[in-house]
């Protein structure tokens, strides 16, 4: 079946509500207006108001909220329009659903799963653009995923359903009109995947920017990676590429300086220096609050031409 | 239908305010279609009196902080209309350098502190903008504009407790239009009457009709006198409705067209005109003549944005540190 | 002073109660002077007639959330007093296995959800524990504790609003003891009346008299049967005054030394103790042997602490993912 | 002068009050109270309660309000508990804070200086334990400094003051009993320090954990780089220390995975991997939520130990 990433994000959406009375979403605008991106259109109809649950806006309590039904019993899905307004939300994610499970001394387990998008391209300018996955791909007791194929799109939810602990599914909206096959299969949460084999050079990445990686690595023969889960990351399926290539570039939307393209190399430089053929490099996001018009913003993001450069720039 | 209590000539003023934001957005929407104008715009159409009403009480040295629906407010806080239109086309000559885009409106020497694209995330602003007047011993005001679904925020409460607490010269200009995106105010307050929010706080408030400019521009003439006296803060709710959808990307399914058609009854340029007819302050050619002038207005807005630069993609990271 | 309306049996445990959690404190204070308790230590002395009101009035299928000021809260939850103890201690014997410490006392089999020391934080983890409870259609009230600091916060706000908005069968205790560290109520919220506050979303509330453990106890029997009944959340307003320091960190410079001796003469123990003897429920002697017993509690508490083991090092990372 | 690190920082503050009349500081019990850590002890009676504002609890509002008051022609200085609590003022930190003066095209400026407390080592538990310099460290817009000395202690906050854009401070309560002596002149905010010379190993640290580094240089022969300026990182000292003894520990106490040490071992693979006998190696906290208990307290910190043997391992 060919569907869109957005068609395949409602799907498994709708299946995850229709598959354990438990969960139920909650979120601004979920309901009635069908969600921002119109991800969640149908949904309040199918499922009823009491699962399907417009919030004020209020992120910070209904973030918070989420954490306490997770702990009452409950498998809420909640959303975050933005992981920028997620901001907002962030001592709950962290003080909250990260820490209770260790803080109580393992006596609770928080079975939330929060949803938002992530990522720029449509000119949203500064407050609405940035990525934060690198932030919560550091805190210890959440799990954290990139949803960046049409089988992602469908699959991860129900995975991170699945999982006692809090999971935060990032959907990348420059990737909503993108259309593809949807397998019958689930998905796990576990591994990293090489989405394209290559020879001369490892393109790590996620999200948004796997389709650059890609664009990319045709020019380049290069293998990509698509990170898929960003904590834990799945270091081997890295490792085991960068050994075969000998040189990688990492691709990450977020800014520069201590993103998740950092802990990447710093993994590579610990446990695959020694196959490393040159230094590993980075394209990312330049240190700039993104700006509105198009051409600065484009000149703001990782970009293929970007991609072949740095890879051409370590020898590959 | 009440006779306008003001001079002919200041009724032309709010007039003519009301209009420059018509038809500088309706132009927008039609940009917007044509793909010059990208990423999320939000028009204020159907909502023109609050801002028309509210600047001429706003004094110049006042600040003021607005949110991602204010093309309006920095229109009539003074911002050329070029300089907006040219903002929303990303251009150099836009009044941000074409960094901010609809959304991020700004004009320092206006003391125009945005376009803030974080619901409620003015108001801690505001407060602040108000702190540094007192403690400079300044008569100055801070006005902050923000819409009804603000005020579930968690910055909103913390703010107002705050400017309270203090006794800040911060006025809260509340823009209940009754959604916030597709989310009717009953369906995300407990308690819908806003000003007894606001006046939890010990705060003093005020509630009036914001499809009219009379009693909006009284209004806010009336809050302003009350903040600059020193007698702290003050909250107002203007009761306004938005004609059009949320945004460009907002199908707009979640009320009623009947609903829409009844607050259209209350359009505030044609309720406003109709009375200064009435009155005879006004005639259907001034009228048009009225129309005619800012609609040039707008296409020179418009060719100017049109023939604005880019700003050269070398100066990308320029303006994120002052130094 | 009025008689205590209760059977002798229920007033004699109200005050054990009292008196567990003031020795128990007692003790720790003691142990932290010992060095064998660390970190922040908030002691509750002074306001047990809170939580020994409160607690018998919450059934046990019901959540309880608290903040860091809990060791009262969690003992009358029925949380061993050698497992909070050795908590402090940091003991693998702890309620929380010596990964909490006094701050963050757990007890899940009683649905006693922390011991949280982020000021407001638990109020939307109890909102939450409570849309659960309405989901499921569970006739369980989530009673929620929080200090009048906690009000300033917009962790506040939004959950007051929510938990109104969805009539969610949540509890707001609010144990006012005047001051969030060294900051007096009045200095930092505008309006002091928090039932108005709390009014403002719509909300039931109430206000006691948090030294009477006659008054606290009825209130929250009230607020729960309230809450129980279907009919939405409650505010109950608990006031009161720690008679200690904010933590053993705090040298107490910011009150008056009157008025913390005005405060205790209506200490909860004290005065409730005279109540009962002067209706001849109570005889010093029985006092005394009630007070024995409870300190022999204390002694084996400390002792269990005392002989708990710790955690290995090699466990260090457990706990932190189910799986 | 020998004084201890908090009287240095009382020095500090209270000379900065003194100098300009537009610096105020407002925060959590600064006032009254005379300050969680004491630092602002005396200043109440000293400038008055208009330039020393006791706030409610309401960190996001009263960031918030600083950012405002910047704006309006102050030099505030917010103090904010801890970093913990910080996080209920990330969006106004992120979105405002940083953000305002490129998303206006350059039109304003935000002198905020907003002083923080970090890190662990007093038993105060998972929420009030953490480490998020990596994640301030991240955002284009603002500066980020730690003080690690007696000197950087009495000066930093000076010299964020003459900044015309947001600093944050990062103080460390580690330390606020360390006693040494205390220099006349100004700090600068833009390099790193050499704190000690050596030649086997560079050990890169910031804040609590200089003390730690300096007793394991001791026994390494290293040499320690105090990156004092979080960003923008001055890599610069970093490379030309690593240059010369081609060995490099960072030590940092976040979580590992993405912190500010991943940044460090991602810039020295990307500017100095041809001058490196070894791969990067790093000492972070690990990565659990923080315990109570003060043995596994201690065994989640990065120590004198841990960095030895980190340097041992890569030959050092
Ligand atoms: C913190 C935050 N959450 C969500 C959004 C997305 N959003 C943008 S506008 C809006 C509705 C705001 O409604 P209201 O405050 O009533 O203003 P109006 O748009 O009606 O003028 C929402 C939910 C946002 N920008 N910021
Ligand atoms: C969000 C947050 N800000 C600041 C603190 C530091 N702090 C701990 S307790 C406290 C005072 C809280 O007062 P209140 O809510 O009245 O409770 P009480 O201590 O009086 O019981 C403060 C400021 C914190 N723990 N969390
Ligand atoms: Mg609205
Ligand atoms: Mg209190």
């Amino acid at each position: 079946m060919t569907v869109t990433y957005r068609e395949a994000l409602r799907l498994g959406l709708r299946e995850a509500l229709a598959a354990d009375e438990r969960v139920f979403l909650m979120g601004e605008d979920v309901g009635k207006y069908g969600g921002t991106y119109a991800v969640s259109k149908g949904m309040l109809e199918e499922f009823g108001p009491e699962r399907v649950r417009d919030t004020p806006l209020s992120e910070l309590a209904f973030v918070g909220a989420g954490v306490g039904a997770a702990l009452g019993g409950m498998r809420p899905i909640v959303e975050v329009m933005t992981v920028n307004f997620s901001l907002l939300a962030l001592d709950q994610i962290v003080n909250n659903a990260a820490l209770l499970r260790h803080m109580s001394g393992g006596q609770v387990s928080v079975p939330l799963v929060i949803r938002t998008s992530s990522g720029a391209g449509r000119q949203l300018a500064a407050q609405h653009s940035h990525s934060f996955e690198s932030w919560y791909a550091a805190i210890p007791g959440i799990k954290v995923v990139a949803a960046a194929t049409i089988d992602d799109a469908h699959g991860m939810l129900g995975a991170a359903l699945a999982e006692p602990d809090p999971v935060i599914v990032f959907e990348y909206p420059a990737l909503f009109e993108t259309k593809g096959e949807l397998s019958a299969g689930k998905v796990d949460i576990a591994k990293a995947r090489v989405r394209r084999p290559g020879r001369k050079v490892t393109l790590i990445t996620y999200g948004a920017s796997l389709p650059k990686a890609l664009k990319a690595a045709e020019e380049l023969d290069g293998e990509v990676v698509d990170l898929r889960v960003l904590r834990p990351l799945d270091t081997q399926t890295i490792l085991e590429s960068v050994r075969k290539t000998r040189r990688a570039v990492v691709i990450d939307e977020s800014w520069r300086s201590v993103s998740l393209a950092a802990e990447v190399a710093a993994r590579i430089m610990e446990q695959g220096f020694y196959d490393l053929d040159a230094p590993v490099a980075r394209v990312c996001s330049e240190e700039v609050p993104m700006p509105y018009a198009r051409h600065l913003e484009e000149a703001a993001l990782p970009q293929p031409e970007k991609i072949v450069a740095a890879a051409r720039a370590i020898g590959a | 239908m009440s006779a306008v209590p003001y001079p002919r000539e200041k009724s032309i003023a709010l007039l003519t305010d009301m209009l420059r934001i018509r038809r500088l957005e309706e132009k927008a929407a039609e940009l917007y279609g044509a793909g010059k104008i990208r990423g999320f715009l939000h028009l204020y159409i159907g909502e023109e009196a609050v801002a028309a009403g509210c600047m001429p009480a706003i004094a110049a040295g006042d600040n003021v902080v607005a949110t991602y629906r204010e093309h309006g407010h920095a229109l009539l806080r003074g911002v050329p209309m070029g300089a907006i239109m040219a903002e929303m086309y990303g251009k150099r000559e836009g009044c941000s350098r074409g960094r901010g885009g609809s959304m991020h409106l700004f004009d320092a020497a206006r003391r125009f502190y945005g376009g803030n694209a974080i619901v409620a995330g003015g108001l801690p602003l505001a407060t602040g903008l108000a702190l540094a007047s007192l403690l400079k011993k300044e008569s100055r005001v801070t006005v902050c504009f923000f819409g009804e679904g603000a005020v579930a925020e968690g910055a909103f409460h913390e703010s107002m407790n705050l400017a309270q607490l203090w006794k800040l010269p911060v006025a809260f200009f509340c823009e209940n239009n009754l959604y916030a995106m597709g989310t009717a105010l009953a369906r995300s307050e407990s308690q819908t009457d806003l000003c007894i929010k606001a006046a939890a706080f010990g705060m003093a408030t005020l509630k009036v009709d914001g499809m009219d400019v009379v009693a909006t521009h009284d209004a806010a003439t009336k809050a302003c006198a009350h903040v600059r006296s020193g007698a702290g803060p003050m909250f107002v709710e203007f009761q306004t409705y938005r004609f059009r959808a949320h945004s460009m990307f907002d199908p707009d399914l979640y009320r009623d067209k009947k609903e829409i058609e009844e607050w259209k009854k209350r359009g505030p340029i044609h309720t406003f005109s109709a009375r200064l007819k009435a009155q005879d302050h006004l005639s259907e050619a001034q009228f048009l003549d009225i129309d005619a002038r800012v609609m040039r207005e707008v296409d020179e807005a418009a060719a100017l944005a049109e023939a604005g630069t880019w700003e050269p993609v070398e100066d990308l990271t320029r303006d994120v540190y002052t130094t």
